[in-house]
């Protein structure tokens, strides 16, 4: 019975430190290069899904572990940080899984006619949320 | 002063007993073989538990009746008891049996105290044929006490199990080579201060040590005159805590000590601390500890049933447990000790 | 990913353990225990801590009846922070509805289902 | 024989209470049952347009539905008896207590037995909730109107 809880108390600490990962989608003629650094710079962030699309940028991302108890103003300071490197493209953060799998689902389908509509469901999840 | 002992100087005879059981009992309890009758279903393959709970009772009635030949008119009284609201279902067998009935309620020792109610009767004259008896059933019982069925609380290892079963005896006037009461103790209610009643057992267990203590000061016996002094329904825990005040109060040993509540399920640990519910005793009481009697392997038995009078109400009320026991002593012998 | 179901395990776990203390320790009644947790749920909140709990333990922070509190009172202040103090009382099942219609809706069809056995 | 010394040989000689076992069980059966849940929310996630947060109220009726199937076919009370809190914090113990009541007052009828009789457990969960939270949402908004915090 302990060393079970051993086992687990062990694994949590070692899913705690995964690699890190960042995925950019761009159609527009913005450079990612300040949003890649914006969300490579931040230590909380483990995983990231960014979308840049006529006038959005939707950026999905998952946080480390304990870093999860304050996901929310995580997401809320990347998004601060991006508006005011592309204060002309209207920003949506979320840490929520949803917003990253939706992103992530959108451009592995690849077919940027459809993005509009998405995108703007993803943005419509992501408001619920907060 | 009396104080509570009797003496049946007439000494009347058990003639029969019938006791039904349900599923459950006879899948596990080691008294299985011995009960006249059991269920396949727990409601006796009627709609309600109460519906069942009445059953037991008169198929327990009719079989003792059966095994003396004996016809329901020709009885006198119906002296019973069980533990549902307003003991219904006992009311209920009354109704349909069409005997005069008279409810007893001493919680878990209905089976003793409606048995010292028939033998006083029966010595009096008064009656020429009685049945005494008592029941409970599970699932009735349960949710009268408990939670429903099927909700989920730990039970710890002082919980007792409430017992589907009935027992039923054919009381009557003295008979040579019949088990007879020769005498009896109405217990006082004994109120230690307990207040949990999933260890009903620990409530009990002074109750049952002041009837001993009684009868045997009253009656001028000693623990060795009987084969077995049998408990009621006070479960392992109980028990054991019984056999302490047993050694405290001076006692010598408390070898012939026995509990139907703690052998009823055969020690299984499923059902924690054993058995319980006005059933029980009466069961154990009218199969197995008769059917001894009968082969003479106890000559000399003093039952002892206990009863925890508790109701929902109270306990949620923050009242403690007061609890009695009735003592009643069998005997194959043909002259009183007295 | 995997660390959300570690988180939740563990999380929910220990809120249980709490629950197994309350009535083996202090010899609270089960339902007493499930009382004194719904009320702590909702101070919980009260402070703001609980929404970051569900944040890290997901399920592990909604699935034990804390949540019930927490929900209780995260729809009453959502409420009162748009419509002042008459939202406290408004606002209450904005949130937990499902938790409770969920209940009622399937303990009827459970009712029409099922009888209770009395087995061990 | 008093009743405090009563009260101390019956403490002496009642088993004791496995604490540690107890709590042991009871950390893991809640803790699966929680990772259940987690399971669920995560199939809601990914199938329907749930987010992580409103993914917790279909998690919760999906979970009571389960419980109302344990709860009929009897296993809960096994689950309850191996598990204790383990089993009965969770919602799904608020489920248990929700149907098996409503179960066993069916034979009353369905309006007086399983109608007046469904929360006869779960009831009191609701009402220090909702009185609980009434306090709390209360107090924090009279103190936030005096800027004492924010919200």
């Amino acid at each position: 019975m302990k060393k079970l809880i051993y086992l687990l108390l062990v694994s949590l600490l070692l899913t705690g430190c995964n690699e890190k990962g960042t995925h950019i989608e761009n159609t527009t003629t913005h450079d990612t290069v300040p949003l890649e650094k914006t969300l490579d710079s931040n230590e909380h962030v483990k995983l990231a899904v960014a979308l840049l699309h006529e006038e959005d940028l939707i950026v999905g991302i998952r946080v480390n572990t304990f870093s999860r108890f304050q996901k929310k103003k995580i997401a809320k300071k990347i998004n601060k940080e991006l508006k005011k490197e592309y204060p002309d493209l209207e920003v949506t953060v979320s840490a929520d899984s949803k917003v990253l799998l939706e992103t992530d689902k959108l451009i592995k389908k690849g077919d940027s006619k459809n993005y509009q509509k998405k995108i703007d469901d993803i943005k419509s999840i992501a408001k619920e949320q907060t | 002063m009396k104080n509570g002992v009797l003496t049946f100087s007439s000494m009347p005879s058990l003639y029969s007993t019938g006791v039904t059981a349900g599923p459950l009992e006879k899948k596990k309890s080691v008294f299985a073989e011995q009960f006249d009758k059991v269920y396949e279903d727990e409601r006796c393959d009627l709609p309600t538990n109460e519906h069942g709970h009445k059953q037991l009772m008169y198929d327990a009635v009719m079989i003792a009746l059966s095994k003396e030949k004996k016809t329901i008119d020709k009885i006198d009284f119906f002296l019973t008891g069980d533990l549902v609201n307003q003991m219904t279902p006992s009311s209920f067998t009354a109704h349909e049996l069409g005997i005069p009935y008279i409810g007893m309620f001493a919680a878990c020792a209905t089976s003793v105290s409606s048995m010292i109610t028939a033998a006083l009767l029966a010595d009096a004259e008064q009656a020429r044929w009685l049945i005494a008896g008592s029941s409970s059933q599970h699932n009735a019982i349960e949710r009268q006490f408990r939670y429903p069925l099927e909700y989920g609380s730990q039970k710890g290892a002082t919980c007792q199990w409430t017992v589907t079963a009935a027992g039923a005896v054919l009381i009557g006037q003295h008979k040579e080579g019949n088990p007879s009461i020769c005498c009896a103790t109405v217990g006082k209610v004994v109120d230690m201060g307990m207040t949990d009643p999933l260890n009903m057992g620990a409530a009990m267990a002074p109750a049952a040590m002041e009837t001993l203590s009684c009868h045997l000061k009253g009656h001028k016996k000693t623990i060795d005159d009987y084969d077995t002094i049998i408990t009621g329904d006070l479960g392992s825990n109980g028990f054991k805590i019984f056999k302490a005040l047993a050694n405290e109060s001076g006692l010598s040993h408390t070898k012939n000590f026995r509990d139907a509540g703690e052998e009823f399920y055969g020690n299984d640990p499923s059902f924690n601390a054993g058995a319980s519910g006005s059933g029980c005793s009466a069961a154990v009481f009218l199969s197995d500890v008769y059917k001894k009697l009968q082969k003479r392997e106890y000559k000399r038995v003093l039952l002892i049933a206990t009863g925890a009078l508790l109701s929902p109400l109270t306990y949620q009320q923050g009242d403690s447990i007061p609890c009695i026991a009735h003592a009643i002593e069998v005997t194959m012998d043909g002259v009183s000790v007295n | 990913m995997i660390s959300i179901y570690i988180t939740s395990f563990i999380v929910g776990g220990l809120i249980c353990v709490i629950g197994q203390l309350l009535m083996d320790v202090a010899k609270l009644t089960p339902a007493h225990t499930l009382c004194s947790l719904v009320v702590a749920g909702s101070i919980l909140d009260g402070f703001g801590l609980y929404e970051p709990l569900i944040d890290f333990a997901g399920a592990g922070a909604t699935i034990p009846i804390t949540s019930f509190g927490n929900a209780l009172t995260h729809g009453a202040l959502a409420e009162a922070e748009k419509h002042g103090l008459i939202g406290v009382v408004t606002g209450m099942f904005e949130v937990t509805s499902s938790g409770i219609s969920a209940a009622i809706i399937f303990g009827l069809i459970g009712a029409l289902l099922f009888t209770s056995k009395g087995n061990v | 024989m008093e009743q405090e010394k009563y009260a101390h040989l019956e403490k002496e000689l009642s088993p004791k209470t496995p604490i540690l076992k107890n709590v042991i069980k009871a950390f893991l059966v809640g803790g699966l049952i929680c990772l259940i849940g987690q399971f669920i929310a995560l199939f809601y996630i990914t199938y329907f347009d749930f987010t992580e947060r409103t993914a917790s109220n279909p998690t919760v009726a999906t979970m009571i539905f389960i419980s109302m199937l344990l709860t009929g076919f009897g296993l809960y009370k096994k689950i309850s008896q191996f598990g204790g809190a383990g089993a009965s914090v969770p919602i799904t113990g608020f489920g248990n207590a929700v149907v098996s009541s409503a179960i066993e007052h069916k034979s009353e009828g369905y309006v007086l037995g399983v109608g007046g009789n469904m929360f006869k457990l779960a009831g009191s969960v609701i009402l220090f909730g909702v009185f609980s939270a009434f306090i709390v949402a209360l107090i924090k908004t009279i103190l936030v109107k005096f800027g004492v915090v924010s919200w």
